[in-house]
């Protein structure tokens, strides 16, 4: 079974799991930079209009967010557990895990839909009609509205990974020891550690 | 039939210790969550976010280590984990540079 | 293992890869490394004369102080047309595309690249990224420039930034691929005795090429991302009137553009390495210094792009923090020209084609860098940025390096490629016309930018004439040099003399096995035990009068 | 028929220092380039193929040691370098302090600039000979850059922030000003001519401009008829700060940060009067965005520094 998972260039599967590895923590490190890039103009406008920030922090929904951080974080655990289970080759638990992941992602999406609903309700869509005066507060959200988007997207790409993985898995398809499972497992907590490092960025500023 | 149901206990057994390590972490990390939640609201002024951002930090690392396996991977892994903290050190801090010393 | 199993396990005699599949699909969908540089190299090549007939027409109407033959507006699309064109679609992935992915496998020993679905995923992000730019100019085209500075970008400029902006920011991922793809390759397939210190320098160049990839360009992507926010959806993110700060999109813009210039000039390198230790028949001046040169560049590149910021606003402080830096990461280029010059001491020099280009190389680079000094001190930089001293300085790196070195390497290694060897009279003709052609257009344009014309400028003021008129001239004998190349190699591709396994006598792993190489490289996987320019002994220097086979009569197999 | 130029003329006084710079590091380039150029050109003749030269040994420690020595004095040139262009010319960051103010305002595709008389140009500026000459320039849309090539000097103007540039004309003449970042379609017929006159001409220009009341009255006009006066004057009850003496010193903010009291300062308190909230009063004002042109900023700002340098003597 394991000769199926053995790709092209490699004469070892033990070392295609190992480049597998090493490659999507490269490219993780790729995305921690696009990443940082958003964050670098938050910080950057955080410093330029205090007052316009703090306002707007407080407008953000500090119960959406936490609990969207809990089930992302319960999300990890349930991929973290899947990789384990692949690797000991206990078919049922890994896609059980999967499927938990899967759920936990979709679920942080529908919590995101609500909280998105909420926010153009409230006109906190920067623009014209935007809610608070002070200036600066549109540029919060304008960082807020790009992040989130642009993380959700990320999630989707990940939901997508892992919702292939069940398919090939359960259809027996991809051996469990292939590397695919660790790669995506990885990409999955990028993207939850990409959301640890919003959450207090988005909703924690301006409470105190 | 007994060597089947005999393999399955071994299973679910390695099972429990997956789950159990895991959940561990997992507690680990709700707390904290809670904790960043409660401090948010604490009066702190100036040091509510650089708190903030340290604990999300922390539960970063949590992840990196345990669930992303960092503990057991090689040196060159590691180091691809880490490199690009370095950058973006430079990328924030020249930047400030800049806007920092600005004379308005 | 016994000779006798050894043989019938490893065939003597293998199938080259051009003949192995001749339908389209066999190309397009081939995840042969081989096959996708050679895909690589067509891309290139077409982008390559889309944005040379772009600035063929801004040459000609700059012929006359205020042209007449096309509007303002029409002048700023060409000229952004040419700028997109060439950074992102011809000079990025000229040399760690084309021949990075060629020569990278072979020369560690490897059958392939890590990730082989991946690399041919590359190239359809750099095609599907061509497509978004080639939609942009048909529909009307893109003013603001290849930098899309804001407010310009986002508020004022109405014509297809977004379209245009999609395009670099899809091209970018395909350059990201490639960057991981070649760092897994280069770490984790060399082959048996291959250790790091063993590497040829063209390798160490494309990995540091690969760690300014994976590392410059996401902050690209997110900088693009965020003028299509701006200017789709509303967001007043760089917006000064809702307090927002253009500068900060000057600074994400060029933490990227900086190193991405070490993208363009860290292969060309390499390759001039190569070329230079063939032909003079020697050990490579100094290899640790040239490894650790590279890496430097690399890594130091990240930390000076304040210097194109020095009259936009920046602090005095921040100018000054990244003059002395700029100054510092002059230092391992100083190395480097250094140890190319120190290699031809006491070697065997031949001047064919590859070696015209190197040398070129050298003279030009060298000139470059030294006007990269200018830019970087302060008062000068005050006089001279955004003028044609900046034009100047930029082409002389980039098409008086890296192009010269695209055809370095393409003469170097075009017996490998296509197994045929090329006109050599006509290669050095077209090596010498295109230095000239090269000089002719871009010198007057230092003496232009310190009398003060502005770049990117239609009409400008009539003492400039005299210079545009001998900066256009020389772009017609470049343009013809550049024409020269694509006629006698494809008539080499058709014609030409079968080449041998190693027509130049050179020492690499590539050049071990046969030519053009097998789908899978290596009949028998490589092992290797010394050093990678094994010309003569160590301490020793080739003996004059010594018959080294002569490289062009060594007879086909 | 315009005579061939190879060297832009030297007409401010700043102009020599930069370009002596520009030889110096000119002079550097050609030696090092002769260097490199003429090694290349030696060894590729001394040692071509058929040439019957005698390699003979290359000892092993010349690579190494030679190559540390290199560099290191590659690394201490580069150094001197970095500083003498950079830090010889640190006094001219600043402005001598009594220049004279010119407020200049960039427009795609113009360049609109006013005299402190209040004497205004399109597209020109006069200014007297060997007298200092201080910009504060804004852009009402795009990013410009104010280039005049004569007097070395280059600063682009950003929208919604002050740039400073200063200069200090030495020769009569007419110079090319050029706007030099990409600001759209006519980004290249967006220049105008910097007139430098002797002091006397100067005066008769001015006195010849079209009767135009002086920046600060226009000011202090302007701070009335906007009511500032009703909260900032020195009569009214409302709790505002006074303006007077106050320019150009430190303010402490309500969330504890300082913030010295310049034109930025007072741009964004007039626009956006809710980003800085001063300490000690609460945060009343209403703000004057849309309702102040970058003109009307300029006068206002030139007014309130007036009141403040009464005691500097400044010639308002």
């Amino acid at each position: 079974m394991s000769a199926a998972a053995l790709r092209e260039p490699w004469t070892r599967l033990s070392r295609q799991r190992e480049a597998a590895t090493f490659g999507m923590w490269v490219f993780l490190t790729s995305e921690l930079l696009f990443f940082s890039g958003m964050i670098l103009i938050y910080a950057a406008c955080r410093y330029l209009q205090p007052a316009g920030f703090l306002a707007a922090a407080r407008e953000t929904n500090v119960w959406f967010g936490t609990i969207n951080t809990m089930v992302l974080l319960t999300s990890s655990f349930a991929m973290a557990v899947a990789a384990q289970a692949g690797d000991a080759k206990l078919r049922r638990l890994a896609i059980a895990c999967l499927a938990a992941t899967v759920a936990l992602g979709l679920a942080f999406l529908t919590i995101k839909g609500f909280e998105y609903r909420e926010d153009i309700h409230e006109h906190l869509l920067p623009g014209a009609g935007f809610a608070i005066a002070t200036p600066g507060a549109q540029l919060f959200f304008s960082v807020y509205w790009v992040m989130t988007g642009v993380h959700a997207i990320h999630l989707s790409i990940g939901i997508a990974l892992v919702g292939r993985l069940i398919l090939e898995t359960a259809r027996r398809e991809l051996p469990l020891s292939s590397p695919e499972i660790q790669a995506t497992a990885l990409y999955w907590h990028l993207v939850d550690v990409i959301w640890i490092i919003l959450y207090p960025l988005l909703y924690l500023g301006g409470r105190s | 039939m007994s060597v089947e149901r005999a393999g399955d206990a071994k299973a679910a057994q390695r099972g429990a210790d997956i789950w159990r390590r895991s959940l561990l972490v997992w507690a680990i990390l709700m707390l904290l969550v809670l904790l960043t939640l409660g401090l948010a609201y604490l009066p702190l002024g100036r040091f509510n976010m650089p708190l903030a951002l340290l604990i999300a930090a922390a539960k970063a690392v949590l992840i990196g280590v345990i669930f992303m396996e960092l503990r057991l991977a090689k040196g060159f892994i590691r180091l691809a984990a880490g490199a690009a903290f370095l950058w973006i050190a430079v990328m924030f801090a020249l930047t400030f540079s800049d806007l920092a010393s600005r004379a308005g | 293992m016994t000779a006798a199993a050894y043989h019938d396990e490893y065939p003597s005699q293998a199938n080259s890869y051009l003949r192995d599949g001749h339908s389209l699909w066999s190309w397009l969908a081939s995840t042969d490394h081989k096959r996708i540089a050679i895909l690589y190299a067509i891309s290139i090549t077409l982008f390559f004369f889309v944005g040379a007939v772009a600035i063929a027409i801004v040459r000609v109407e700059l012929v006359n102080p205020n042209g007449q033959f096309i509007s303002d507006d029409t002048y700023n699309k060409l000229f952004t047309l040419h700028g997109i064109v060439m950074v992102w679609f011809f000079l990025i992935p000229s040399i760690p595309n084309t021949f990075g992915n060629f020569l990278l496998p072979l020369m560690i020993g490897a059958p392939d690249v890590a990730f082989p679905r991946l690399n041919l995923f590359s190239w359809y992000l750099n095609i599907a990224g061509g497509l978004f730019t080639l939609y942009a100019v048909v529909a009307g085209g893109v003013d603001t420039g290849w930098t899309f500075y804001t407010p310009f970008s986002t508020m004022f400029s109405n014509s297809h930034v977004l379209a245009a902006a999609a395009g670099v920011f899809v091209a970018g991922f395909g350059s990201i691929a490639t960057g991981v793809n070649f760092i897994v390759t280069v770490h984790m397939l060399r082959t048996r005795g291959m250790i790091w210190f063993r590497l040829p320098l063209f390798v160490w160049s494309l990995y540091a090429t690969s760690l300014v990839l994976v590392l410059a360009t996401p902050v690209l992507a997110v900088t693009l991302l965020l003028v299509i926010a701006e200017r789709w959806f509303g967001f007043p993110i760089f917006d000064p009137t809702h307090g927002g700060d253009p500068l900060l999109f000057q600074h994400l813009f060029w933490f990227y553009s900086h190193p991405a210039v070490y993208i363009m000039i860290l292969p060309a390198m390499g390759v001039v390495t190569e070329v230079i230790t063939c032909f003079a028949r020697r050990r490579v001046f100094g290899y640790t210094f040239m490894v650790y040169a590279m890496v430097a560049i690399a890594g130091i590149g990240f930390f000076v792009w304040g210097h194109h910021m020095f009259v936009s606003g920046q602090s005095p402080y921040a100018s000054l923090i990244f003059s002395f830096l700029s100054f510092v990461v002059a230092v391992p280029s100083a190395i480097k020209v250094c140890n190319w010059t120190a290699t031809l001491y006491r070697g065997q020099i031949t001047f064919e084609a590859p070696m015209l280009y190197a040398l070129g190389f050298i003279g030009l680079f060298t000139v470059g860098g030294l006007t990269g000094l200018f830019l970087a001190s302060i008062p000068i930089d005050v006089q001279v940025h955004d003028t044609y001293f900046v034009v100047a300085h930029f082409h002389y790196i980039m098409v008086g390096g890296s192009v010269s070195a695209f055809f370095a390497a393409l003469h170097f290694w075009w017996p490998k490629i296509t197994g045929k060897l090329y006109d050599e009279a006509w290669a050095r003709f077209a090596a010498i016309l295109m230095f000239f052609g090269f000089n002719f257009t871009f010198f007057p344009q230092f003496l232009l930018g310190y009398l003060g014309n502005p770049r990117r400028y239609h009409v400008y003021p009539p003492e400039f004439q005299v210079y545009h008129v001998m900066s256009s001239t020389g772009a017609s004998v470049l343009a013809a040099a550049y024409l020269l190349p694509p006629i006698y190699l494809i008539w080499s591709l058709l014609y030409g003399k079968r080449s041998g396994d190693n027509p130049w006598g050179a020492t690499g792993l590539e050049w071990t096995t046969q030519s053009p190489p097998p789908t899978h490289n290596f009949l028998a996987p490589p092992s290797i035990e010394t050093g990678p320019y094994e010309y003569h002994e160590k301490g020793e220097a080739p003996e004059a009068g010594l018959r080294l086979p002569h490289p062009a009569q060594s007879e086909p197999r | 028929m315009t005579r061939l130029t190879f060297f832009p003329v030297q007409a401010s006084t700043e102009a020599p220092h930069t370009d002596f710079i520009y030889f110096g590091l000119i002079v550097f380039s050609m030696a090092v380039s002769l260097i490199v150029v003429g090694l290349l050109i030696a060894f590729a003749i001394r040692y071509r193929r058929s040439a019957g030269t005698r390699r003979g040994a290359l000892p092993e420690w010349i690579e190494r040691d030679f190559e540390i020595g290199w560099t290191s004095a590659a690394f201490f040139l580069f150094l001197f370098a970095a500083f003498w262009t950079g830090a010889t010319r640190l006094s001219a960051l600043t402005p001598p302090s009594e220049a004279m103010e010119i407020h200049i305002v960039a427009k795609q595709w113009m360049w609109k600039t006013q005299h402190p008389s209040g004497a205004r140009e399109i597209n020109a500026l006069h200014v007297p000979v060997g007298e200092p000459v201080r910009l504060a320039m804004t852009s009402e849309d795009v990013i410009h850059s104010f280039f005049v090539p004569a007097f070395r000097i280059k600063q682009d103007v950003l929208p919604g922030r002050y740039t400073r540039a200063w200069f200090n004309a030495t020769q009569v003449g007419s110079y090319h000003l050029l706007c030099t970042q990409l600001c759209g379609t006519e980004h290249a017929r967006m220049v105008g001519d910097i007139v430098v006159m002797s002091r006397a001409d100067f005066g008769q220009w001015l006195v010849s401009q079209p009767h135009a009341d002086d920046v600060v009255r226009e000011g202090q006009a302007l701070f009335a008829s906007l009511g500032c006066s009703a909260c900032h004057d020195g009569a009214s009850k409302v709790r505002a700060p006074r303006l007077e003496a106050l320019y150009g010193r430190p303010v402490d903010l309500a969330d504890g940060s300082r913030i010295v009291m310049d034109d930025s300062f007072i741009r964004e308190m007039i626009l956006r009067p809710s980003s800085h909230v001063v300490r000690g009063y609460d945060a009343i004002m209403p703000s004057y965005s849309g309702l102040v042109g970058d003109e009307e900023l300029l006068r206002l700002s030139a007014f309130i520094r007036s009141l403040g340098q009464a005691e500097h003597g400044d010639r308002g």
